[in-house]
This record gives structure tokens, sequence and C-alpha cells, in this order.
């Protein structure tokens, strides 16, 4: 399965060709994209998961490899969805440089989950920080220009970190490779691991929008287009969520499968999820602008995220699972909604698109579904999550118990912020001219269909998540994988 | 047959008998403020005379309410054991009566407010209001009562007092005696209670608009008020008795008790009445049940 | 020897996030990170420095005797790397910084500070 | 046993289609509760259906499943609401002919949850049906309208905490006693509670919490007045009557049995800590609420705070734990479902002809809405607990309870309480429907047949239960007995008290009733004839003030009706509120909110924060 290495390299072939290609760009990237889905389904329905593929002959210690396990192709997926789903909200004629950023930005988080080598993962996630900022700053104005550069230098920054952490890795274990590392780790005492997970976490929380290394996310989400909103929410926050679910508990993880930090930093991790909870649902409690609301709500998604890992139990991990689907979908879906609504309304003011709920009852109910997914209710996917992660953290110890209870209190805040947005939707609005096409009403539709499927029915989702979890059970598995000597 | 008869003997017994006592206590009354006064007879003159008037009324409320009032001061008063009976057999429960004579101020309220007047609308907030104020210290002193015997029915309460004059909850528990006598002066809305009909300040309150067979049926409301709530009192504190004599006899007293204080007494402002209510007697009652309880 | 890099390369390091976090011109800024970034590069060329060390290339067969004293060649083809991507991000951040010049006619990042425009 | 759990969530899915078509959506939706009452009605008895849906779902290594099973108490309350959802359906139809909104797919999912939550036989389903209780009902309440979106985030706050500390409390039971099984997870309960003190308390407390949340008991009784006041109001009748039972339900299943089949040491020889806490609560919201009832001005605040005063009674009855306390309890559970619903739907009624909410601007209704009036005054007779309606016997019980475990300072709270409501119900049917009729109002009329039936309805039903207890005490007694209680299976008449003698016989008081109306409609009709008048006639002493170009003033005495007493209370409650503390919370929140947006508008920080968090992870993980 050598072919596996055009995931990343047709998108970036792609990002070549599209600086020709001037108005069919949009088609290119439809065929690159849809090539990517279904080549990654292929994979998945081929039978051959689990395998490694080591890039130019080189055995895996030495050489880089990609490795594919039922992890990686999950997100695999996931991430390409997201890129086709994001693809479909664009409208408009975009220039020659937003569909190159955009295969940069695909190729590198196909990278991401595909890399079985820390410093190679590192370079992608330098690319496609790259490629955000670029397509932040593609709407060329103040304001995106200046979030752009400020992302840009956040990010710079914590890549200086994680470069110094590669270097620590390097000169203590001798290797970069995943595998190899998982392996050795126990010879490393706990100082120096702890010192490189915190250089190489600190980079990591920056895409995870986490407390305090996130100032850039509001900035960002408010200054782009909607349509990258939806990338860096589907396919760079799905790729983050990756790294550290592979880096934290299958890589650097002294314990089978379980965040193992020395006790403080931990709790400090623990503490930055809860605040990162807190402050996105109270930052997001009386704010107008949608994307905000939705940038503060991510993040507070990704702190339970956070959280939820650094509980330390796989019945925890489980409910992050769902977590995490059920903000990659409610997000898409309000995104999408937003997108539509600003477009009729004139403004991204949630008080302006007072009564549109009424004219498209079914972007509206999507709307709500997801919000109630979001914050956790029955019957809905983020319900399964919840459940699972408050359960796990109230018998965990005291801070946990705290961090539960305050998880709980930012989904009321969650709740009071959201459904009052579904409110104005469905309240008395006035008429206007714009028209939302129904096609577009579909794809949020069959989003929040997904999560009420999975709300009602969570085995259809538990199947996949077992055998998520068995593979982050057993890191020696993939170990073996990637170190067996054929 | 026999009981539908009772219950007309019963009715017209307190009827009566609640008549009877305002005639003498405003005769009493008259006394002591150094007047002749009307003859006893006085109330049954006026109440013929009121139910031979031609009368005012408003609304088809009014007349139900009238009626009303007089039909619940009536049933309750068929709760009531008298002399150990009662018009039909029942247990003759306390909480029962309590609620019962609601259904009478009730009815007289509701009437009058319908007469549209608001000075009776203000008689009636503020008899409402005196209401809150002496039902919670009468029913503590109950409630101890109701505590001690094990019981909530008044006919078994006051056959626990048999035998001698010491066994009467008066000489027993002569705190709880002093609470309900207080508690009685407001329920019968004499001074210094009598902020509700205050003739001076909102000409009579409920009665402004009454006239005729309305205030005839206002006055017998009170005659049998007057009747159940004495009795009330004899039956918990003085034993009931052993005939219908003996028991009007004391009913007699207490209604002599009352009349003396509201012949004497000026009249506390409503808020006054309240608080007074509630420190005092309420204060009383507390004491008398937590002696009886602890 | 080595220490001395290390240290050279830390205190560098430290430099450039001085200067990141205290500058208010983009231009002084992504100079200050680019004085880090050489500070990290440094770092990990110390971190396959050996004293005395040769030139890590298989010459002959004899050559595989000084395996030991040969300077490790992963770190530096990793700083290689990490300069190109270095110099990209620079490239592109100098290219924003002129858009941002443009648009707030400023180079100072508190410009954007106070932008409150809600638009599509 | 499944169909009356389909049947509204089809209906729902229906109703949100033609939710455009009036004519299509309330018969339908009429339709659906009948059917559902119907199912109920053959329900009865048979306990041992069961329903469960398995999944592989784990929660602390076991699968979880939902069962629903037709348990004896949940079938009472369910039975009784789906009669009023019935009733107040018929209503629906015709009051909501002027709406421009429509409640009635939203409403749908709240019956289904409502039936969800009587019928659960697990935690977990439970949780699931309240959690969508709470969310349906913040819609339900704004019903699209911007006025009352202030109360319903209040009421969904309040709805979502309750939820949390309930899924918290959820899950320190299942791993306490290792099912989620509700009769398991109580027995299991009295079983570890010695062992295992502070987590079981806590668990009890956390359910409390949310329990006391939804019956708005006394920490949180703000919501009942600021909801009814803006909700739609015949919705509004459902959610007074119906919804604020949920909290009641749980408590009986569970609480009630769980502490006491627990030997907690007694203080004073009369009752364990835990009786005392929520026998004190109850207390104070059955005094408190009767004292705000009486300020009020605006009729729905006031029967809200009316019903915050019932809740208050109920949970006296519980914290008696005492078998009479207990069955009068869940019998004025109906009672008060019974009268509510026909206070408010009478005031729905007031609203739908007048627009007018504040007392203090009707007046004189009676000559217009006869019907109506007479509904209302069955309506406040019952909500006295006045015999000879159905207030009366629960209230009753109740206080015989109390008597009899010499819980004083209970029964003379309740006496309060239930002497104060006669203040406030004057006070509302004075104002409303007596009085001088405003000129504004003259052309009103009564409201259409479809909205009198139902009022009828109510009006029969509380005096059939007033006479007959045994409509409502026969089925309880049954589902009793059917539970696992030593009860009898009371009889159709008589109620049986607590204390020594006390059985009252409903029926005879009725009929003694009846005989004092005989004596005294005789002396009515001896009397010499009377002649009506109208009001102004008396006012203005006979003369016309036409004729001298001005209007006869109608003044109603009704804005501050008990301002002495309110004198008195005032400082009180000037300095006690919880309303402001509440308040106080939600405005912190909004600050910070300001604040923590202030810090994300700011780019140029992310550099030292990312350090700062460096450092942190540093200092605290590392050098540490």
């Amino acid at each position: 399965m050598n072919s596996i290495v055009f995931l990343i390299v047709i998108p970036l072939i792609a990002a070549f060709l599209s600086l020709f290609l001037g108005k069919n760009d949009k088609i290119l990237a439809y065929i690159v994209t849809l090539f990517n889905i279904i080549f990654s389904i292929l994979i998945l329905f081929s039978g051959k998961i689990p395998f490694n593929v080591a890039i130019g002959g080189w055995r895996a210690p030495y050489g880089i490899n990609y490795a594919v396990t039922d992890l990686t192709i999950f997100f695999l997926v996931l991430v390409n969805v997201a890129a086709l789903l994001a693809l479909t909200s664009v409208r408009e004629i975009m220039e020659y440089q937003f569909y190159s950023f955009y295969f940069v930005l695909l190729s590198s988080t196909n990278g991401i989950v595909l890399t079985g080598d820390l410093f190679n993962f590192f370079l992608f996630i330098e690319l496609s920080t790259f490629a955000v900022a670029g397509l932040i700053s593609y709407k060329r104005d103040r304001l995106s220009t200046g979030a752009a550069l400020k992302y840009l230098i956040l990010s710079s920054t914590a890549s200086i970190f994680s470069l110094a952490a590669i270097g620590l890795i390097y000169k203590t274990l001798g290797t970069l490779n995943f595998a190899d590392i998982a392996n050795k780790v126990n010879n490393l005492n706990e100082a120096s691991l702890s010192l490189i997970l915190i250089l190489y976490i600190s980079s990591l929380l920056v895409e995870l929008k986490i407390f305090p290394f996130n100032m850039w996310v509001v900035k960002a989400y408010e200054a782009s287009k909607t349509s990258v909103n939806l990338f860096i929410h589907g396919m760079l926050g799905t790729a983050g969520i990756y790294g550290v679910l592979r880096i934290l508990l299958m890589v650097f993880s002294k314990e089978t499968g379980k965040l193992t930090l020395s006790g403080n930093l931990s709790s400090i991790l623990m503490l930055f999820a809860f605040v990162t909870v807190i402050i996105g649902e109270i930052g997001a409690l009386t704010e107008k602008n949608m994307k905000k609301i939705l940038a503060f709500s991510s993040m507070a998604q990704l702190g339970i995220v956070l959280f939820g890992i650094s509980l330390g139990s796989f019945d925890a991990l489980k409910g992050v699972l769902y977590i995490v689907i059920s903000n990659y979908l409610a997000k898409f879906v309000m995104f999408l909604t937003v997108n539509e609504f600003s477009k009729v309304s004139g403004s991204t003011n949630y008080l302006d698109m007072k009564g549109l709920g009424r004219r498209y009852p079914v972007l509206a109910i999507s709307f709500t579904i997801s919000a109630l997914s979001l914050m956790g209710i029955p019957f809905f996917a983020g319900f399964w999550g919840k459940i699972s992660i408050i359960g796990n953290a109230v018998f965990s110890g005291k801070l946990e118990l705290i961090g539960a209870v305050l998880i709980l209190i930012a989904s009321v805040i969650e709740g009071v912020y959201y459904l009052r947005i579904s409110h104005t939707f469905f309240s008395q609005g006035h008429e206007r001219e714009g028209r939302i096409s129904r096609v577009y009403c579909l794809l949020p539709m069959i989003l929040a269909l997904v999560i009420l499927f999975i709300g009602i029915n969570p085995d259809s989702f538990e199947n996949i998540i077992s055998i998520l979890l068995d593979e982050i059970k057993s890191p020696e598995k993939y170990i073996k994988l990637i170190l067996s000597l054929k | 047959m026999i009981e539908i008869l009772r219950v007309f003997l019963f009715g017209f017994f307190a009827i009566f008998i609640g008549l009877f006592f305002m005639g003498i206590g405003r005769k009493i009354i008259a006394r002591i403020q150094l007047r002749l006064g009307p003859p006893f007879y006085q109330a049954f003159l006026d109440v013929g005379k009121l139910f031979s008037r031609k009368s005012i009324t408003h609304n088809f409320v009014m007349d139900l309410g009238m009626v009303m009032s007089l039909a619940g001061l009536v049933a309750t008063m068929l709760f009531v054991p008298i002399a150990g009976h009662t018009a039909i057999k029942t247990s003759s429960n306390l909480i029962v009566i309590m609620y019962l004579m609601a259904i009478g101020y009730l009815g007289m309220a509701m009437a009058v407010a319908a007469s549209g007047n608001p000075n009776a609308t203000i008689g009636v907030s503020r008899a409402l209001t005196m209401m809150l104020g002496y039902e919670v210290p009468f029913f503590t002193v109950m409630l101890g009562l109701i505590i001690i015997n094990g019981t909530s029915s008044l006919e078994l309460i006051a056959n626990s007092q048999a035998g001698s004059i010491l066994n009467w909850n008066m000489i027993k528990f002569p705190l709880g005696f002093i609470a309900a006598e207080i508690a009685l002066q407001a329920m019968m809305g004499e001074k210094p209670f009598d902020a509700m009909i205050a003739p001076a300040e909102i000409a009579s309150g409920p009665m402004v608009e009454l006239s005729g067979k309305y205030l005839g049926l206002a006055f017998l409301t009170h005659a049998v008020s007057i009747f159940v709530e004495t009795a009330i009192i004899v039956n918990l504190f003085m034993g009931g008795a052993s005939n219908i004599f003996t028991f009007v006899l004391k009913q007699f007293e207490i209604y002599l008790i009352t009349v003396i204080i509201e012949a004497v007494f000026p009249r506390f402002k409503i808020e006054q009445a309240v608080k007074f209510l509630w420190t005092v007697p309420m204060s009383i009652a507390l004491l008398q049940l937590v002696l009886i309880v602890f | 020897m080595a220490q001395l890099f290390i240290l050279s390369s830390i205190s560098l390091l430290f430099i450039g996030l001085f200067g990141v976090l205290t500058r208010k011109n983009i231009v002084k800024i992504l100079i200050a990170l680019n004085i880090m970034e050489t500070g990290i590069n440094l770092l990990l060329v110390a971190f396959g420095y050996v004293e005395n060390g040769i030139v890590p290339i298989l010459t002959s067969n004899e050559s595989i005797m000084n395996l030991t004293k040969m300077v490790d060649p992963v770190p530096q083809a990793l700083v290689l790397t990490s300069i190109v991507i270095g110099l990209g991000t620079t490239a592109f951040s100098l290219a924003l910084a002129i858009r941002y010049r443009y648009n707030h006619n400023s180079l100072s990042i508190r410009a954007s500070e106070e932008e409150e425009g809600v638009n599509i | 046993m499944v169909e009356i759990f389909i049947i509204p969530l089809v209906t729902a899915f229906l109703l949100a289609i033609f939710i455009r078509n009036k004519k299509v959506v309330w018969p339908l939706f009429l339709i659906s509760n009948l059917y559902i009452l119907l199912k109920l009605w053959t329900l009865f008895g048979k306990w041992e259906i069961e329903k469960t849906i398995y999944t592989n779902y784990e929660l602390f290594g076991a699968k979880l499943s939902f069962t629903l099973s037709n348990n004896p108490l949940g079938w009472y309350f369910a039975f009784f609401s789906a009669v009023i959802t019935l009733v107040i359906s018929v209503f629906s139809l015709g009051f909501n002919q002027k709406t421009k909104e429509n409640v009635a797919p939203i409403w749908m999912l709240i019956i289904f949850s409502n039936l969800g939550i009587f019928f659960a036989a697990d935690w977990i389903t439970f949780f699931m049906m309240w959690e969508l209780m709470g969310w349906t009902s913040f819609f339900a309440i704004t019903n699209g309208r911007d006025k009352a979106l202030n109360e319903a985030k209040y009421y969904l706050v309040l709805s979502l905490l309750g939820a949390s500390s309930m899924l918290i409390g959820i899950i320190l039971l299942g791993a306490l006693t290792g099912s989620f099984e509700i009769f398991a997870s109580a027995y299991g309960l009295v079983q570890v509670f010695y062992s295992e003190k502070a987590l079981s308390i806590a668990a009890i407390m956390l359910l409390l919490f949310a329990f006391f949340i939804k019956s708005a008991i006394f920490p949180f009784y703000m919501w009942p007045s600021k909801v009814y006041a803006v909700g739609p109001e015949d919705y509004i009748t459902f959610m007074s009557s119906v919804m604020i039972k949920y909290g009641i339900y749980p408590i009986a299943m569970f609480i009630v049995p769980v502490v006491g089949s627990l030997d907690l040491p007694k203080i004073l020889n009369t009752a364990n800590w835990i009786q005392y806490f929520v026998g004190y609560l109850g207390a104070i919201s059955a005094v408190l609420g009767t004292i705000l009832a009486i300020f009020q001005t605006d009729m729905k605040k006031l029967f809200a705070y009316s019903s915050v005063a019932n809740m208050g009674y109920i949970l006296l009855g519980f914290a008696s734990m005492n078998i009479v306390g207990f069955e009068g309890a869940l019998f004025h559970a109906v009672n008060h479902m019974v009268l509510k619903a026909a206070i408010f739907l009478t005031l729905a009624a007031v609203i739908f002809r007048t627009g007018e909410s504040e007392m203090h601007k009707l007046g004189g209704l009676v000559y217009r809405m006869p019907i109506t009036f007479l509904t209302f005054l069955l309506g406040i007779i019952a909500a006295a607990g006045i015999p000879p309606l159905n207030g009366f016997g629960s209230k009753w019980m109740i206080i015989q309870a109390l008597m009899s475990q010499k819980m004083i300072i209970f029964a003379i709270a309740m006496i309060f309480a239930s002497t104060g409501a006669f203040m406030y119900l004057f006070r509302a049917l004075a104002s409303i429907f007596l009085g001088q009729l405003p000129d504004r109002f003259k052309d009103i009329k009564e409201v259409p047949l479809t909205m009198l039936i139902p009022m009828i309805i109510m009006m029969i039903g509380m005096l059939l239960i007033g006479v007959v207890p045994g409509v409502v005490m026969k089925p309880l007694t049954t589902a009793l007995r059917a539970v696992g209680y030593n009860v009898n299976i009371a009889s159709w008449t008589s109620l049986e008290g607590a204390l020594k003698n006390s059985t009252i016989d409903l029926t005879l008081v009725f009929l003694i009733f009846l005989g004092g109306f005989v004596i005294s409609a005789i002396m009515y009709i001896l009397g010499n004839k009377s002649e009506t008048v109208p009001q102004e006639d008396n006012y203005t002493g006979g003369e016309y003030p036409e004729e001298w170009g001005v209007n006869a003033d109608r003044f109603n005495y009704s804005y501050s009706f008990y301002q002495p007493f309110k004198e008195m209370f005032e400082p009180l409650l000037e300095k006690i509120s919880i309303d402001e503390f509440f308040a106080s919370i939600g405005r912190n929140f909004e600050y910070m909110s300001a604040t923590v947006q202030g810090l994300f508008r700011r780019g140029e920080g992310a550099v030292l924060l990312f350090s700062i968090g460096v450092l942190l992870l540093i200092l605290g993980g590392w050098i540490i």
C-alpha cells in the first residue's frame, strides 16, 4: 500500500497546479478532495488495516514511515470528509491563493494523521499553520490580515518550542519514530520526559485551542470566511485531536494507553482544560457575533476533550470520542447554518437573524439539534460523551470532581446562549429579500440527523469506538506493526 | 327524615341562641356605658324588621354569597357537639370545623365585594388579614390539645375533661385558655379587633351596601358564628356539658367575657392587631404548646 | 564546547522570546522570531555535536571504524529542514506584514487591537 | 405500553409539519391526548408490563439499558395528568384561534417526556426524559416571543442546573449501588447507607436539589412567578398543574421510601434530620409562597406563588413520613393538578377576552363571564381547602399526619399558609370578577363553547373529588398497595386520618353543608323581595353623573389590597431576596463575559499568554 502517499502528494501537486488553472480551481478542489475521500474509504474497506509504509524503503526507526491503523483511518476519513463538507460552503469564485492554501492544508492534515515520525509530524503541523494563516488572510481586510499575522507569530513561537522538544527527544532517546519512542520511553527519567512533554504539548495546545494558548482563535474565526472556519474546525482541529491522542496516549505513555504525566503536570493540564471550558462558555455568553460564539464554543468543546483525555481512563476516552464526533458534526451544522443565515440577513449578528427559523425551519431545527448535542442533552450524540466523562471524573479525585462540576455549569451557560439563539431564530422577524436554496438546507439536515441517530442509538457508534479504544489500549500492537523486522 | 328534622332543629336553635346572646350583649354594653340599652330581645326585632323590608341587590353573586355565608356557618354549627349531641353523627373533627367556618366568611366576603363598594372591599381585606392574625394562635392552642389527647375530634376532647372542674382544660392549661380567649375576641370581631367593621372609618365595612334581608342574613350569620365560636371554646376548655342548658350557660360565660372586653377597649389598627395577635397570644400559646409537648 | 553551544543557543532563544514579547513593531517581532529559530537550530546541532568529531560520511570501509567519532548527521538534516520551514514562514509573515502596513497604516501590532467591525 | 410513547412522537412530528394549519394541529393534538388517556386507562392494574431497550453502551463496566415499566405510582401520576392534559387540549382548541404562535409540537414532546418521567424504571431513562422536558419547556415558554425570553432563560438555567446536579447524583447512586434501576438503587442505597454515609447523603441531596428546582421548593421558588407571567396561557395551565409535579413524583418514588427505611437518629424524639430538612424547606415554601402571593398584582404571578405554597404542603406531607401524610401528599398532588388547571383555565379565558393579566385593571367580569366566574369560584374554594371541594381532603390528611407526628412547627406553618391562602384567593376573586366592570370591558362576551366545556368539566371534577374522594383515593391506594405499602384500599366517601377517631366522611360533610344551605335558603326566601339595582346607583347616591357631564367613577379597591399587611413584611422581604441573589450571579457572569471577550479581542497578548502557559507547566509540572 505504498500508494498511501498519494493522499499527501496529490494535494501538494494540486497546490501547484491551482496556480495556473484559474477558475477551474474549484473543480480541481472537488476532484482532489473526492479522490482523498474515496481513497481513504477504499483503504478502510480494503481489509489490510493495519499496515505500515516505509517511505523510500528505509525501515521504520531509520526512515520516515506512514502507518495506517484503525485510529488513523477514522481520523483520516473525518478530515477528508470535513474538507469536502467545508468546500460545499464555498459559493463564490475564489482566487488561486485560496485553493492553493487549501490543498496545502489538505495535504498537511492528511500527513499529520498518517505520519509515524515525530519530526515529520512537526513539519506537517508547520505546514498546516502556514496554510491556515494564508486562508485566514485571504479576505485581505484589516481584520483578517491582523488575525493571520498574529496566528502566524503565535504558532511560529509554539513550533520553536516543539522543535526544542524534538531535539531533546533525539538527544535522549536517539530516535524520532513514534513506535520507537513508545518502545523506549520507559528508559527516560521522569524529569526529561516531563520537560519534553511540556515543550511539545504547548505547541499542540495552540492547535487545540486550550487556554492560555488560544488567543488566536476568536480573532481568526471572526476574520475569516465560513469555509475557512470549517477548514480550521474540521480539518486542523480534528487532526490536532488525533495528534494529542496519538502522542500523549500512545507515544509518550509509560503505562498502556494512558496519559502518564507526573502528578502535577496532568493536574495542570486538567486545570487548563476546565479553565478553557469555563472561559469559552463565559466568553460566548453575551457575545452577539455568531462566528465568535462558535469560536468560543469550539474552544470549550476542545477543553472538554482535553479534560476527558487527562482523566486517564478508557471510559472517559470513549466519552471524548463521542464529544469529538458530536462537536465535529454540530459545528458543521452551525457554521453552515450561520453561513446561510448571514447571507440572507447581511450580518453575523444573531439578533439580525430574527425570524429566519420560521422561514427555514430545517436549518434552524438542525442548529438547535446541534446546540443540544453540544450541551450534552440526552437523545443527542453529545450526551453519551458527557455522561461518560462526568461519570468518570466524579470518582477520580477532588480536582476532577471540581472539573466535572465546572463543566456541568459551563454546559448550563452553553445552554443559555445557544438556546437563546435558537429562540431568536424562531421568533417573529421581518421580511427579507434573500432566499436560501433548499439544496443548502439538505446538508445541515443530514448532519443533524446523524447527530440525532447517534444520540438515539449509541450502538451505531459504540462499535466503531470500541475498535478505536482497542487500539489505544494496546500500543504494543502499534509498536510491533512498525518495528516488526520482516 | 329524623336527621333532616334534627338539622333544622339544631340550625334554628343556634340562630335563636346567637340572637339572644347578641341582644343581651348589647344590653350589657349599654349598662357598662351607663346607658339603658335596648331590650334583650332587640336582636329578634331587628331581624324581623330587616327580613320584612324590601332590599337592594346588585347581582346574583350577592344573593349567592349571603346565602352561602349563612349556610357555611350553619353547617359548621351542625358539626359542633352541643352538650354531647350533634345534629348528625360525625367525628366532629376540629379541622373540618375550622375550614367549614371559612366558607361562611368567604361567602360573606364575596357578596359584599360584589356590591362594588370600595369600603366593603377594604373591610373584607381587613377581615381576612385579621383572620390570618387570630387563626394562627388559635390553632396553636388547639394543636396542643389535639396532641395531648391524640385526637382531633372535638367531642373526644370535650369528653376527656369529664368529671370535676379540675379536669377542665381551662384549669389544666390556663395559658392556652388565655391565648384562645384573646383569639376568640378577634374571631368574633369585637373590640379591640374590630378594624374590619370600624363604622367611623369605612362605614361598617362589609355591611355598607347591605340592606333588608341581606343585612338580616348577615345578622344571622353573626349570631350563628357567636354560637359556634363560644361552643368550640366551651368544648375545648370547659369540658362541654351534660345538658343543653348548662352548655348554653357556659357559652354565655364565654360571651360575657368577650362583651365586657369589647365594652372597655378602643380599636387597634389592623396591622397593630395582627402584630399583637402574633406576639402576645401567639407566644402564650407557643409556651403552652411547648409545655404540653415536652 | 558542547555546553557553550547549548548555553548560547538557549540565550539566543530567550533573547528572541524577549523580543517577541516586548517589541511592538511587527518586523522586529519577526526578527526576534528568527533569532529564536536560530537558537533552536543551534541547539539541535549542538545535540549532535561530538568533540573533535569527523564528517559522517562513509567514504571507505575503514571509516566504519570511526563511527563513534562521527558527528550525528540526523540533527543536521533536521536543522536543514527547519531552516527551510523558517524561511518560508518568515517570507510569508513579511508578506502579511506588508499587507498589514497597507491596511493599518502602521506596523504596530497594537494597531488592530480595537477593531470590532462585523462583516461577512 | 410502547404505543403511548410512539404516538406522542409521531404526533409531534405531524404537528410540526402542519404547524401553520391551526385547523389540523389542535384537533390532532386533542385526538392524540385522548388516545393516550384511553390507553392509560387500559393499563390500570397491569403492573407487570415492561419494555427494555438494550444498548452496547458501557458505563462503569455495565451495559446500559433503558426500561419503561408500568409502575403503579407512575401510572397514578400519568393517568391524572393525562386527564388534565386532555381537558386542557379541548380548551386549547378554542383558545388558540387567535394566537399567532403555535406551541403544539413542542408541547407534544413534553407530553412524551411527561409519560417517560412517570414510567421510567431506571435513572438513565428518567434523566433523559427529564432533560428533554427541560429544554422543550424553554421553547414552549418563549413560544417565539421576545418578551418571554428572560423569564424562560431563568427557567432554563435552573432546569439545566437541576439536571446537572441530578446527573451527578445518578452517577453517585449508580456507583454506590451498582444499579441504575430505580427500585434496585433505592434498595441498594439503604444497604450501603451506613458504610458510605457521606456519599449516600450527597446522592440524596443532589437528587433532591433537582427535584426541588422542578417543583419550585424554597430557594428556587421564583421561576413559576416569572414563567407563568409570560408563557402561553394554555401551556402554562399544563405547566402549573402537571409539570410542577415532576419533582414530587420522584420524591414519592425514591426519596421517601429510602429515608423511611433508614434508621437515622431522631431529633427531639420526633423525626430525623432529613425529614426536618425536607419539612423546613416545605414549610418555608408554603409560608413564603403564601406571603408573596398575597402581594402580587398580576394574577398569573399570584397563582404561581400559590403553586409554590401548595408544593410546600405536599413536601410537608412527605416530611411527616406517615402513611396518612404520604397518601395526603399524593392526593394533594392530584387535587392541586385539578384545581390549578381549573383556575388557570379561567385565567386563560379572562386573558383571552380582555388581554389583561394585571388584576387591578380588571374587575366586575362576573357580569360578562358568569361560567368562568363560577369555575374560578369553585377553583379558589378548592384551593383554599374548604370543604366540600377537593382541596380540603388532602390538606386535612397532611395536617392530621403532621399533628400525629407532633411536628408542631410544620403544622402551624401549614395553617398559616392555608389561612393566608384565603387572603390571596379572595383578592384574586374580588379584583378580577367582583367589583365594578370597567367601561372598556362592557362589550366582552363569555368565552366560546370549546373553552367553556373544559371549565365545566373541571368544575364537576373538583366537586366530584371533593365529595367522593374515592375517585382518586381508590386508584392511589391500589397503586400504593401494588408498590408494596401496607395500606387499606380507601372507601369511596371517607378519608382516614392519622389520629384517634378521625375518619371523616366527605359526602356527609357535603350533605351537611347542603343542609345548612337549605336552612339559609329558607331564611332568604322568607325575606321580602329584593330589587336588582345597578352598582352605580348606590354608589353615586342615586344621582346620574352623566347628567352633570361626567362618568361614574368606577373605583375598585384592588391595587394595594393588603397594604397594611405588606408593610409588616416589607423589611423582611427586602432583606432576603433570593431573586436578587440569582440575578446578581447572572450579572456577574455577564461582566465576566465582557472581560473574556476583551481578552480575546486583543491579539497581541497571545505570545505572552503562551509563555505564561509554558511557564506554568514548567513551574508546576516540572520543577515542583
